[in-house]
């Protein structure tokens, strides 16, 4: 059975909410009192359980199966997170309720934020950042604040950004009206101290460096790399997507990092959510301390209180309306102290201990761009051993589809031709890296021996045959229109 | 660890098959020195007993707004979500998805998507809007940007009624990208001169509604001089329930319609996370920031939605994307659109009644204590008080006695002179004994 | 992918707990303390989730579709319900921890008790029942115990039962030493009072009677019936099962009931939950009440006090450890604040009304064994017009899982040739009973013009097909052995 | 109304195609009599944020476990339940899935429940479990009735050790049923010589261990002597958790093992609903009363999960039934089986053993108050304090003080004269602070 949209099931006049009428009373509206209906449809309480009972099961999730997506870390989300998120004193609290009111809140902010800072070894720390993205453009903007600051505004315009990078990487540094120069990776897939050197000069503001890249490898220059940005008198951001590898592992604060953000779900596991919301803190060196946007907690003896104004301070301002994603901070601490110090470093090393078992499950039926090489916490295969099969990238992950997986990561980075990332993470169990393992060598097999059906046709077994996105994109239809 | 399906005997397996010695044997490419040699002090792994102690610890010190009479608004606001809104949001299916790249197997995120983008378009009188932001704030920042790009202008003008917050963040975000602010001074009453202030260096003026000392503001006489002189309209609400009440920003001329949508489906969370709604006229669409869900059909023709107009997004256009934004506030859509389902038409328009409502019975109490003083001529759920003392420390007294009476302004505008006026908000929640309690507890402080 | 038992993939030293280790210390278990394994297998809490969310998904729920079971009442299940039954202060108290703690739990029981009590207008209420059955358990032990009481309980051992009757009504009095007396039904499928009275004598104890009953109509006769019978001496169970035709509409009271108990999920949405738990309080006439079963509650001014010993009193005992099933009262009670007397009478309508309306989209496709007659909540058809088709009940009802749908009720009640019984419940919405009816019809056509396939290989679409109950019953495998 | 779908119209279209005027002409049938004329003397239908508040404010007045020192045990256990569990005990397709008599669209609660079956035959040590039953006590009550079918011998022996409850539950149901009941005195020590009491006409002796003082009993020359006699012993237990560490009645010669599952996976709920355990030998299956998940093979010869054995049920034999139970504890056996799942041999045995430890260290420190008295020789996670004074009385002085200190005998077993034993449980929920709490609570209090 399809199910209808809302607004073919729904009525106008339907409602599953039982509200009060209030006595009468003189309305305060002026002139502005809505004369046109909206348009909406209601449905009522059995109806709408319904409708989203059913849509929710057409969609893939964690809970159901493995989601092999390299660089996005979908991993095991706590239910007791969840259940930490609810409570009452967390949940129902106002962002501007008195600080008085509020002390436990503040209280467990300072603990993630003390969590963070240890497993970083930096200094200060902004909560705000909605997601990894606005971390990535708060780390800029107190990049782009200090640089200010020594009176180089002017000149220093230009940001290093290898061409692995994450496609928000170069979008974050144009916002801020900085151009990108690329900087080249080795034929290992890293990038090496003597490129950036090369790239390095006093227009240079920063270098953007993921660390492990998006390869699924550590930059083993890393420390040469930050001493030559520092020594050139530029910054050094990192993107802290794969942190996840490292946590409790390295601290980016001894490779000389500047400024990172940590993306909350990727690292700490709080729900993707079907695409957000996000949480992206970012840890800053003693560099740009001083630069990190307001609000920000002080302790006063017992008291903690929330700095809220900019106003003489050399805080760049204000990123978001009030403290951050409050939810996530609470998720990610019970995450966090849930697994322990100890338990971080284990996650960390099972990701990477996983992804290094798919490498050896598959190295001999796929090819690997930069050889048969340890990996971090992310596998990458390319698609040269598909060549002449017929079968793309793209039509070897759909037909995972049919098998029960999400398909892995493709065509990122960019860099590498027909790229497959594949992120296994470390809460599959080693059953269930085998049966992914055996099912990947089983469809390399059919990809190799020709049944390109099986691949072009793919997904045949799922709640849709492939969508026709370029139709999508040609004739937009955005919304729902009475009448179609 | 009850996390970690890997046994020691597995480990020891996967490494004889990966041909290495040890876990650490991995990690060769880190330079040696930035290996931790010892554990980093922090505490072992916990049962989930003591987790929820010491989380339970630590919410037990927070005032909690269903707890007491609450008037807290500015913003964010404490509503009454249904219990079948976060039972459906924690389906499995929805919590743990990822984003709707794969639209085969993620119909279910793609069509409430969908259903969502199309509320939104409904309810703020537009014609379309995109499948969320950030919050609030972030979208008003981002309509600004996207006002730059289509009028090749670089300037705002920022109303005096515009959330402290919001144009603190406009003006960041300015500031660091090299963009020009104007601002209007704080304007309590809703009688600033805007169009006064249009000229043809504008990309855009930003006004709200109900702004933030409550009151309602007529965008057509604006809407109309922005016109004029090539600039366009963003119109900004914080309370989305506003909406079933009065006049849309979209029936005011409005081109670029941003908002909070917190109060419909979400929790109030401290702050976060919210969901931000964007919403714009068709002729603007592909200059709109974050993710767009569009219909189209699959290989067996059948109806289907899909992620799409991708190409304004950073992992195609890289450095020229319409934002650096990649995750939208997707599960927080959720909750807004099914608490929005529930409500229907008819469930929204009488839940905005019964707030008004509210807040008119408060007002008429308030406007008779003695010495207290309503600003407004209109309002819809949240109105400025001016209170004979600092707002600030009566709003610390009447904590003390139980009542979290609202938002001094000076929180917002510090140093602006306006340490005398309080936001005052009141939803569905509050009861007759709440309001009761509020003047009591007042009229004890004053 | 199939889903390996617990058994398959779990392993004796997995676990998805951490449990603290506790300081040395000297057992104080003799010599009992466990000295052989348990051979119990453990998972990891990711494994966990994943276990039970792929076997959810295998099937079919209300929140997912709609239930035509006749008799069994699937309606929908307000998540508000589940909400308040979490309360901790409902959630997380003892059944024995001091009374004076626990007076909001006494004053919630007596304020469904009122309710109930208002509902039925009857006297007395017996909320320990853990269940339909054992409510008629609890009912007839009433019943008992007042007949011994006046002395005539060595002659008094016939109970009388319409052969249409739950098969729970002859097991209950067969437990308590009675035996049973079928009374027959009119050919218009109710029990008419003349046979009651024919039926009556010295020797019968009790009549169970169901109204309405379960050929979903409604007893005519049912005051001259409760009459007769009390006028021999007799006392009158009523079977509640369908009482949500009824409630807000009609009080068992007012037909002369003795005792009845109320099945909370059919009535008040307590959710079924795969099979339990129920609860089945049974309100009882002023001339029973003095029988009742312990617990119960007294009010003492203003503190309420529970009677848990039936030293001193008449009545007939104890029926359950504790005080009943609490965690559904509280899931009844928000049911019935949440629709109000006015939305309870409003229930039981739309039931009616639903029923009603399917009878008459199907009465020209399908036959009815007692003719084209007003129903109650549910509608009665028998399998005369699927003769000579090759079609049985049983396959027309499989078929109905390929359409998307559970199956209505078959074969009950038994004296019905083929019966089917449906119950929609007022849940449904009318564009969800006309999809319905249409699909029935597009089913009957087709069982009409001849597809057998169609209907003897149902379902061919769901999780398993038709299942060997046979193999199962004849070579019970009850539990997973290690070697299987 | 947010629960009905029908709308006004919908009604009359419906009624139309009916072809009757209104609701009432369906109810033709019933007697003008019975038909009420006006509405009941009801409240009338609450808004949802309504309802919550009424039911809050009864909670608020109830003293949660999860809020004070807490100590009640005698049947009911306050274990720490992990979130997982909750979680998906709520899943829309077990929550709100019906009884699982289509196995093509029930697989899920099919498989759950062979796999809950096996659990608890492997827990108490036993062949074959059934599917649950209502809880300890009524599961109790049952053992006896199929052990007077089994043995077609109609009296049984209950030891001073069971439950009181449990034991007035047998004999409620006996009495009824006009069978016998040979009770054995209240045992506190767990001293009692059953043996001497069994002889030929004995269906069964019923013993439980732990017993309700909290003595552990070796069933071992119990069963030999009821095997010699041709009577079938019944092991009883109501602490789940303590199977764990000691020794499984199946190993002791049981032959009906039954017991309480609460304190796995389930809420005290206060009394209900809780889930009974009931396990066996597989010569008795077929006198075993409840639902029985069995394995098959679907018409494609795929294993299979279906409901088996339904010939002794009661809607196949009706008044010959096994037992007249209609329903099992389906959701409460999810919780149970998930939570036995997730905790494992490795965790349950842990848990075990901190229970054991607590309760250890707790009778260390009572034993030194002076006055009191440690009446067990062994215990598990309870056991019987012998305190100078009315335990009832201390008890309740005790709450006042926040601390809720246990089950006075005299609750269970009034006009006993055991009105200064005092029942004390202690699980892993217990921190030291709790144990402190306890001492210094008593002391005040003697």
């Amino acid at each position: 059975q399809e199910e209808a949209l809302i607004f073919e099931s729904g009525r106008r006049e339907a409602s599953g909410v039982d509200v009060d009428e209030p006595p009468p009373f003189a309305p305060r509206l002026g002139s502005l009192a809505r004369t046109e209906p909206i348009g909406l449809p209601g449905l009522t309480e059995p109806e709408t359980m319904r409708h989203y009972v059913r849509l929710s099961r057409k969609n893939y999730s964690i809970d159901a199966g493995l989601y092999p997506l390299g660089s996005c870390t979908m991993k095991h989300n706590p239910r007791l997170n969840e259940k930490m998120a609810r409570l009452e004193g967390l949940a129902d609290i106002h962002p501007l309720q008195p600080v008085s009111t509020a002390q436990g809140a503040l209280e467990l902010m300072q603990t993630l934020a003390h969590w963070l800072l240890t497993l970083t070894n930096t200094q200060a720390i902004a909560l705000s950042p909605k997601a990894g993205a606005h971390g990535e453009l708060c780390g800029m903007m107190a990049i782009k604040s200090a640089i200010a600051a020594k009176g180089e505004g002017a000149t220093r315009k230009v940001v290093l950004i290898p061409q692995s990078a994450h496609g928000t990487n170069p979008a974050t540094a144009a916002l801020l009206g900085f151009s990108v120069r690329v900087v080249p990776a080795a034929a290992d897939g890293t990038v090496r101290v003597a490129a950036v050197t090369e790239a390095l000069g006093p227009d240079v503001a920063a270098i953007m460096l993921t660390n492990p890249n998006t390869c699924g490898l550590f930059e083993r220059d890393i420390v040469e790399i930050a001493d030559a940005v520092h020594e050139a008198g530029a910054y050094f951001y990192c993107d802290g997507a794969n942190f996840n590898a490292i946590a409790g592992v390295a601290r980016p604060g001894d490779f000389g990092v500047d400024a990172m953000h940590i993306n909350l779900h990727k690292t700490f596991s709080t729900p993707h959510g079907g695409g957000g919301p996000g949480a992206g803190p970012v840890v800053l060196s003693q560099r740009l301390a001083p630069f990190a946007p307001v609000p920000f907690i002080r302790r006063d003896g017992e008291r903690l209180t929330l700095v809220e104004d900019a106003a003489g301070t050399q805080s760049f301002g204000r990123l978001t309306a009030f403290h951050g994603q409050m939810g996530m901070f609470v998720r990610a601490l019970a995450y966090l102290l849930a697994h322990g110090g100890d338990g971080v470093a284990q996650a960390s090393k099972d990701a990477v201990l996983s992804a290094n078992y798919v490498r050896a499950g598959l190295r001999d039926v796929m090819t690997q761009p930069f050889g048969d090489r340890a990996c971090m916490h992310e596998v990458l295969f390319d698609d040269a051993w598909l060549k002449g099969s017929g079968v793309a990238t793209l039509d070897f992950a759909k037909a995972m589809i049919d098998e029960g997986y999400h398909p892995m990561t493709m065509y990122f980075p960019l860099v590498v031709h027909g790229a497959m990332l594949i992120e296994p993470t470390e809460s599959e169990s080693k059953a269930s890296l085998d049966l992914f393992v055996a099912t990947l060598r089983d469809l390399a097999r059919a990809a190799r021996e020709g049944d390109k059906e099986r691949f072009i046709e793919a997904p045949r077994f799922a709640p849709r045959r492939r969508v026709d996105e370029t139709l999508a994109a040609r004739k937009p239809v955005l919304r729902w229109e009475a009448g179609d | 660890m009850r996390y970690h399906p890997l046994s020691d005997a597995d480990r020891e397996a996967m490494l004889a098959a990966i041909g290495v010695a040890d876990i650490e044997a991995l990690y060769a490419d880190a330079p040696a020195s930035t290996l931790l040699t010892s554990p980093l002090d922090l505490p072992p792994h916990k049962s989930e007993m003591e987790v929820e102690r010491v989380l339970s610890r630590l919410a037990a010190r927070n005032v909690a707004a269903g707890r007491v009479p609450f008037f807290v608004g500015a913003g964010a606001y404490k509503h009454h979500v249904p219990a079948s809104v976060d039972h459906l949001v924690q389906r499995s299916e929805f919590l743990t998805s990822y984003t709707p790249y794969q639209p085969e197997i993620s119909q279910g995120t793609l069509q409430y998507l969908f259903e969502f983008q199309t509320q939104v378009a409904l309810l703020t009188g537009m014609e379309v809007a995109n499948a969320s932001m950030y919050d609030g704030s972030t979208a008003t920042a981002e309509a600004v940007l996207m006002a730059h790009r289509l009028t090749k202008r670089r300037k705002a003008l920022l109303s005096g009624g515009l959330h402290p917050h919001y144009a603190e963040v406009v003006r960041t975000i300015s500031r660091l990208a090299e963009d020009a602010v104007a601002d209007m001074a704080p304007d309590p009453r809703g009688v600033e001169d805007l169009i006064a202030q249009i000229d043809d260096t504008l990309s855009c003026v930003v006004v709200q509604t109900p702004d933030v000392f409550g009151n309602l503001r007529d965008l057509t006489p604006i809407a109309e001089a922005c016109h004029r002189h090539g600039a366009l309209l963003v119109a900004v609400f914080t309370e989305a329930v506003s909406l079933g009440l009065v006049t849309p920003p979209g029936a005011m001329g409005a081109d670029i319609v941003v908002g909070e949508g917190q109060s419909i489906g979400n929790a109030l969370n401290f702050g976060g996370p919210y969901v931000g709604l964007f919403a714009t006229r068709n002729e603007f669409v592909r200059q709109m920031p974050g993710r767009l869900a569009g219909e189209s059909v699959d290989a067996d023709g059948r109806r289907s939605f899909v992620l799409t107009l991708s190409t304004r997004e950073q992992h195609i256009r890289r450095d020229k994307a319409t934002s650096n934004i990649c995750t939208n506030s997707g599960l927080c859509a959720l909750a807004f659109t099914i608490h929005l389902t529930l409500l229907g038409e008819a469930g929204l328009t009488k839940l905005a009644r019964l707030n008004h409502a509210n807040a008119v019975a408060l007002a008429e109490m308030l406007e008779k204590v003695p010495g207290v003083e309503l600003l407004n001529r209109t309002f819809f759920n949240e109105f400025t008080l001016r209170v004979p003392g600092d707002a600030a420390a009566i709003v610390e007294t009447m904590a003390a006695k139980g009542v979290l009476a609202g938002v001094p302004v000076s929180r917002l505008l510090p140093g602006a002179g306006l340490d005398d006026l309080l936001l005052v908000a009141s939803t569905e929640a509050n009861a007759d004994e709440d309001r009761a309690a509020f003047v009591s507890a007042l009229k004890e402080t004053l």
